[in-house]
């Protein structure tokens, strides 16, 4: 049924019996999984489960205390958030974390951060290659701000922006960084009808046209099962299931723990 | 209160190395003199001073922990409340009858800072309300003194500063001393019950969390806040009482704030017995360094000593010793 | 419908990214400057150039340097005054041990030595933050204060522990310090400097660091997430703003007062800084202007109207008023407006563009 | 729903303004009956928060403003009473993304939710009691700091904290906004165990059409500040506009999301 030509390519990431606690509290208990250049990989699980939890445990902010990461075939114990972001992970976040003071520009503009290379004498003084580069990144912004239609609010401090318009601007700040992996941390959590389109609809877009690798958290299971190439299953910290949507729709232990029986 | 590990190590750490520093350098430099019944007279004397600033750090943590407002002012709370409790002792009142309309004098206070500006501030950034703050300070600090005027005034309290209590026949402790420290401590058991145990006291420190979420369930704000301020005030007339005595009733009194500054993040700026602890440390740590540091590297080192020792222990915690964790999530 | 940006038409991101983009305002900053460089120093008299606007553009620097770390970073500092005697002391220790060096280089190099203490001071703020850091600062403020009181080496064992600027020329003999000074050629000589740190301040607040400190100020973890590094970008703004600090101190001793002694940058100074930029307005430069003639002129207001309502007030009574209507005013103008003066006007900007229509 | 039941809410054609210039409600009708649930539908920014927080009094710390019409809860305007004095007369609301108070532990956040409680020790007692029946995984964390419970938990905490007023009616504010599948039914389940248990009233704003639409009685579908379309739930869930922009379901059937490349929902009766 799938009218795109998907490359799927090797795997770009792997996680390697991951385990991560907060004093006496579980987050992760020895959780493996893989993702491969160019799908899209949901993580699906209850409150609680730690989903978000590998999120940053894939980007550095938190160290599993076992375990270790593979990324483009380099293994490590635990990513650095800096080298992280440098190497082309990106991420969105579950409760909007954008820069609220500063304009839906801005707040994309520092997404470009690290590929801005002016150094601070340079912008102090500002016209010549501080100018050149600023206008070169903001091309490049520019057309971010295109493919997301948020045009109108390119001036707007984003606290005064509705939910919807946040979580496109967020999208925007982490596709400013070209990212190679996008994590998506409840995108379309709290959206309607029309709106979970619309994401869906970029989200198939960057990964089609850009060829980004994405790795999903979301509550929506049509959303999931539809999108997603393949889906794992956590709860409360352990792995339930890893597999095809539709091998984790018919999962029995899935439906108990997670689905409940109208899916 | 759960006290974990590494605060009982930093303290323990902290206590070595006032030993070992004073004894140190007692043995390098000819400047110093060390003995030990000298050492613990320097320190048990800056443990006591120490609960002095507890009493002034107390009032901050106050506000602090219900509200989630840095109460700047509260220097000039307790100048203005010994300022009051003076000016109407010296109008004829008995002191008790001074003490009781002083009292009544903070509540009224209360209510109008909460009236005024409290009320008018509702939802605003942290560094908003700390500025607001400031801003009372200033006032309260004009108002006091064209009220009851800027001369030094005499507050007697009728406990002498005679030796009470003898150790070794080498070290004393006054009266006074005593009576502060008790104080304090009653202060801190009453406050700490307070907080951990009445309804009020959990609303207040709901209030701290959430502002928006304490009013959605249903406590009033207003009530909160006078209530906050009202007990601060109080807490500040008792350190102005303490502290008027000791050194007499003038502006310098709104400036100890300062000094009660470090105490307050070094406990932690919402720990009631946070304050208490770092008071102590800092009173033993600055008086020894005073005595056994500042000779080798030339005096007036009290400007800045506590200060730089609170950093120093923030340097392990960066929230102070007993203060909240900040939980971290995205 | 006087001032508007309907009809002005930019084409290029480059002119998008001009700090005046509507025509109107780059018409009344020419104003100003015509004003501020040709009018004021041809009319001014001696009181108006010495007592208000020398310490007006100063503390406007040192308002722009707090406001670049507190306004655009959100570390609150308590530490502006130690910083601005750091670059005092300096300009002096650097002007009597190389008497020949140009007054613009003791001043550059001031500014410099305060940005690096400023650096050392700021290293704590990766770790410690809010008003944990606010605390901390008064550290640096109070340590810097007291090494200078303490320490003869740095007023050059001077018996009372001030410091006097050396008579010092801009080109040929029109001195700037110094008893043959003119305060026309030290208004403008300030001005200029404040003029150019001024541009370089905005220029900084709209390029990349700029965006990197707001993004700090507003979401730490989001920002450290996205690639932004923590420490360097936390240790810049220090830098940064305790060079301006320093500057600004460095203009204080040797062109306003001439003389200094440490005491004048006690933390009275820090508190009154950090007023101009509250009242002024968080992260704004123009802000830092507006705030710096609110504060610096307030005094001068307070203490003129009783004798100009014909009042007879004794002077303790009025300083006693002073604090009370000083303290008055600012939660005054916190209720009003908790965005400070920039932010009135922008919104008085805001209805002039749609002026005479109310929506 | 019965309709000759009293309305034991009334909004009569509010506007709300907030900062003095951003219009977000304009002109909203809606009454709740007693012992009903009401649901409130609609896209973000639509208003659904700012109608229930007009009701709660909670709209002043954000410097908004009723500015037209008015709110009678049990024929008694509600303007002049604070958010504290609604409590005490029976209305509460749970705010959207649940505000627990993540220093204190869950019990104690349940505690704070009876400040307004007369009756003393047992009152509460025997609330805390009932809240715990409801939410037997609260008893479990009664001890944990809220701030490092999950969101299911902290939601549940929040509607708990409700519970502890004794409340005649709660706003309910996206109680399915980032939770599990199964979590939300069991919410659901529970607003509708409270509703013909306790007979709590409830008013709720929803995205989740689907499910708000299923566990209600009535439904008004809100849109840029103004109610578009209301209706009995029942009718609603039929009504082909609302299939096709709020469920997503069309004539077709469900769309797959992968489609969504090739084709674009619009709503006929905006633009």
């Amino acid at each position: 049924m799938d009218m795109y030509e998907r490359k799927i390519g090797d795997v770009i990431l792997a996680l390697d019996n991951i385990s991560l606690s907060f004093g006496a509290m579980k987050v992760l208990d020895d959780v493996s999984f893989d993702v491969r250049q160019g799908e899209i990989r949901s993580i699906i699980g209850p409150n609680g489960a730690g989903k978000s939890s590998m999120l940053n445990v894939i980007n550095g902010f938190y160290h599993p205390q076992q375990g270790s990461i593979t990324f483009r075939g380099e293994k490590r114990k635990e990513m650095d958030v800096h080298k992280a972001a440098a190497s082309g992970i990106a991420r969105t976040f579950q409760n909007i974390a954008l820069f609220k003071g500063m304009s839906t520009l801005d707040n994309i503009m520092t997404g470009r951060n690290l590929k801005m290379k002016c150094n601070i004498f340079q912008q102090a003084w500002y016209w010549g290659k501080a100018q050149k580069e600023e206008i070169e990144h903001r091309q490049k912004v520019e057309e971010i701000i295109d493919f997301l239609e948020i045009q109108n609010i390119r001036k707007t401090p984003v606290g005064r922006l509705p939910y919807g318009f946040q979580k496109r601007v967020e999208l925007g700040r982490a596709l400013a960084a070209e990212p190679e992996i996008l994590l998506l941390d409840e995108p379309m959590a709290g959206m309607n009808v029309e709106e979970k389109e619309d994401m869906s609809r970029f989200i198939l877009d960057i990964n089609d046209e850009f060829g980004t690798t994405i790795i999903l958290i979301e509550h929506d299971m049509g959303v999931v099962m539809d999108l997603s190439d393949r889906v794992v299953v956590l709860d409360y910290g352990r792995q339930l299931a890893d597999g095809s949507p539709d091998e984790v729709r018919s999962n029995q232990t899935v439906i108990d723990a997670y689905l409940g029986v109208s899916h | 209160m759960r006290i974990e590990r590494d605060i009982i190590y930093i303290i323990l750490g902290f206590i070595v190395l006032m030993v070992v520093v004073p004894w140190t350098a007692g043995q390098l430099s000819d400047q110093v003199f060390f003995n030990w019944p000298f050492f613990f007279e320097v320190a048990i004397g800056g443990l006591l001073s120490g609960v002095m600033y507890s009493l002034i750090a107390l009032g901050f943590v106050l506000i602090f922990k219900a509200s989630g407002v840095f109460n700047f002012s509260q220097g000039a709370i307790v100048l203005f409340a010994a300022l009051t409790l003076v000016g109407l002792h010296g109008l004829g009142l008995p002191m008790w009858l001074a003490i009781v309309a002083t009292m009544g004098v903070m509540f009224l206070l209360a209510v109008a800072i909460e009236r005024l500006v409290l009320s008018k501030l509702v939802n605003q950034e942290p560094i908003i309300l700390f500025m607001a703050t400031i801003g009372i300070a200033y006032f309260l600090d004009g108002f006091g003194q064209t009220l009851w005027g800027s001369e030094v005034k005499v507050l007697n309290l009728g406990i002498s500063e005679a030796p009470g209590f003898y150790f070794d026949g080498q070290i004393l402790i006054n009266d006074f001393d005593l009576f502060a420290a008790g104080i304090a401590a009653v202060m801190v058991v009453v406050l700490g019950i307070f907080f951990q145990y009445t309804r009020i006291g959990r609303a207040l420190r709901a209030v701290a969390d959430d502002h928006q979420a304490a009013l959605s369930v249903g406590i009033p704000l207003k009530h909160i806040w006078i209530i906050v301020w009202t007990v601060a005030g109080l807490v500040g007339l008792v350190a102005g009482i303490m502290w008027g005595s000791k050194m007499g009733v003038q502006f310098a009194l709104s400036l100890i704030a300062l000094k009660a500054l470090p105490v307050l993040i070094l406990g932690g700026f919402t720990s009631v017995p946070g304050a208490i602890i770092g008071g102590l440390i800092i009173g033993a740590g600055e008086k020894l360094a005073e005595v056994f540091l500042a000779p080798m590297i030339g005096g007036g080192i009290e400007e800045w000593f506590a200060y730089m020792l609170a950093l120093a222990f923030l340097a392990f915690r960066p929230q102070g010793l007993f203060g909240e964790k900040i939980i971290e999530r995205v | 419908m006087i001032y508007r940006e309907a009809g002005v038409y930019k084409s290029t991101y480059r002119a998008d990214h001009a700090i005046f983009t509507i025509p109107q305002d780059r018409w009344s900053m020419i104003g100003i400057f015509a004003i501020a460089f040709l009018l004021i120093p041809a009319v001014g008299s001696e009181y108006w150039l010495g007592a208000i606007m020398l310490p007006f553009l100063i503390l406007a620097l040192a308002a722009l340097g707090l406001n670049i770390l507190t306004g655009y970073c959100g570390q609150l500092s308590l530490g502006t005054g130690g910083f601005m005697a750091t670059g005092a002391f300096s300009a002096y220790k650097l002007a009597t041990a190389f008497p020949d060096v140009h007054i613009l280089f003791v001043i550059l190099g001031a500014g410099l030595i305060a940005a690096a203490v400023g650096i050392l001071f700021g290293i704590p703020s990766l770790r410690i933050k809010g008003f944990y850091l606010a605390v901390a600062t008064l550290a640096s403020q109070f340590f810097l204060i007291w090494m200078f009181i303490t320490f003869g080496w740095f007023t050059n064992y001077s018996a009372s522990g001030v410091i006097s600027a050396p008579p010092m020329t801009i080109i040929g003999d029109i001195f700037v310090t110094g008893p043959q000074a003119t305060l026309v050629a030290k208004y403008l000589f300030t001005l200029s400097i404040v003029v150019v740190m001024a541009l370089v301040a905005k220029n900084l607040v709209r390029s990349n660091i700029g965006r990197e400190w707001m993004a700090v100020r507003d979401m730490d973890i989001a920002a450290e997430i996205i690639g932004i590094p923590m420490l360097s970008t936390k240790l810049k703004a220090f830098a940064v703003s305790s060079f301006f600090c320093g500057v600004a101190g460095a203009l204080w001793a040797f062109l306003y007062t001439g003389s200094v002694s440490p005491l004048a940058f006690g933390v009275d100074r820090s508190f009154q800084v950090l007023f101009m930029i509250i009242i002024g307005g968080l992260g704004s430069v123009m802000g830092a202007f507006l705030g710096a003639a609110f504060i610096v002129l307030l005094p001068i207001l307070l203490n003129n109207l009783p004798t100009m309502l014909g009042l007879n007030i004794k002077t303790d009574m009025i300083s006693h008023m002073e604090y009370m209507i000083f303290g008055a005013l600012i939660v005054f103008f916190l209720i009003v407006e908790p965005h400070g003066l920039a932010r009135l006007w922008s919104l008085l900007k805001e209805k002039l563009r749609l002026w005479p229509f109310p929506h | 729903m019965s309709n000759q039941d009293t309305p034991l809410l009334q909004i009569n054609n509010i506007e709300v303004i907030y900062d003095h210039v951003i219009l977000v409600l304009k002109g909203v009708s809606l009454t709740v009956p007693k012992g009903s649930i009401i649901a409130l539908l609609g896209a973000n920014g639509a208003g659904k928060s700012t109608t229930l927080k007009s009701i709660s009094g909670l709209l002043g710390a954000e410097r908004g403003v009723v500015t037209k019409g008015n709110i009678l809860y049990k024929d008694q305007p509600v303007e002049s009473q604070s958010p504290a004095d609604l409590v005490d007369h029976g209305v509460i609301q749970v705010m959207e993304g649940r505000h627990c108070f993540e220093h204190l532990t869950i019990e104690e956040n349940l505690l704070t939710g009876a400040y307004t409680l007369s009756g003393g020790r047992k009152a509460v007692a025997k609330n805390l009691e009932m809240v715990y029946q409801y939410f037997p995984r609260l008893a479990e964390r009664r001890k944990s700091q809220a701030g490092y419970t999950s969101g299911g938990e902290q939601q549940m905490c929040a509607v708990g904290r409700a519970l502890m007023s004794n409340p005649e009616m709660i706003l309910l504010d996206e109680p399915s906004m980032g939770l599990a599948p199964q979590l939300v039914e069991d919410i659901f389940e529970i607003i509708k165990q409270l509703n013909e248990q306790e007979g709590v009233t409830f008013l709720l704003a929803e995205q989740n059409t689907n499910i708000a639409l299923r566990y209600s009685d009535f439904g008004y579908i809100m849109e840029n500040g103004r109610i578009v379309m209301e209706g009995l739930a029942s009718e609603l869930a039929e009504n082909e506009d609302v299939k096709e922009f709020y469920l997503g379901i069309s004539k077709e059937g469900k769309k797959n999301f992968r489609d969504v490349k090739n084709y674009r929902r619009r709503k006929r009766w905006l633009t």
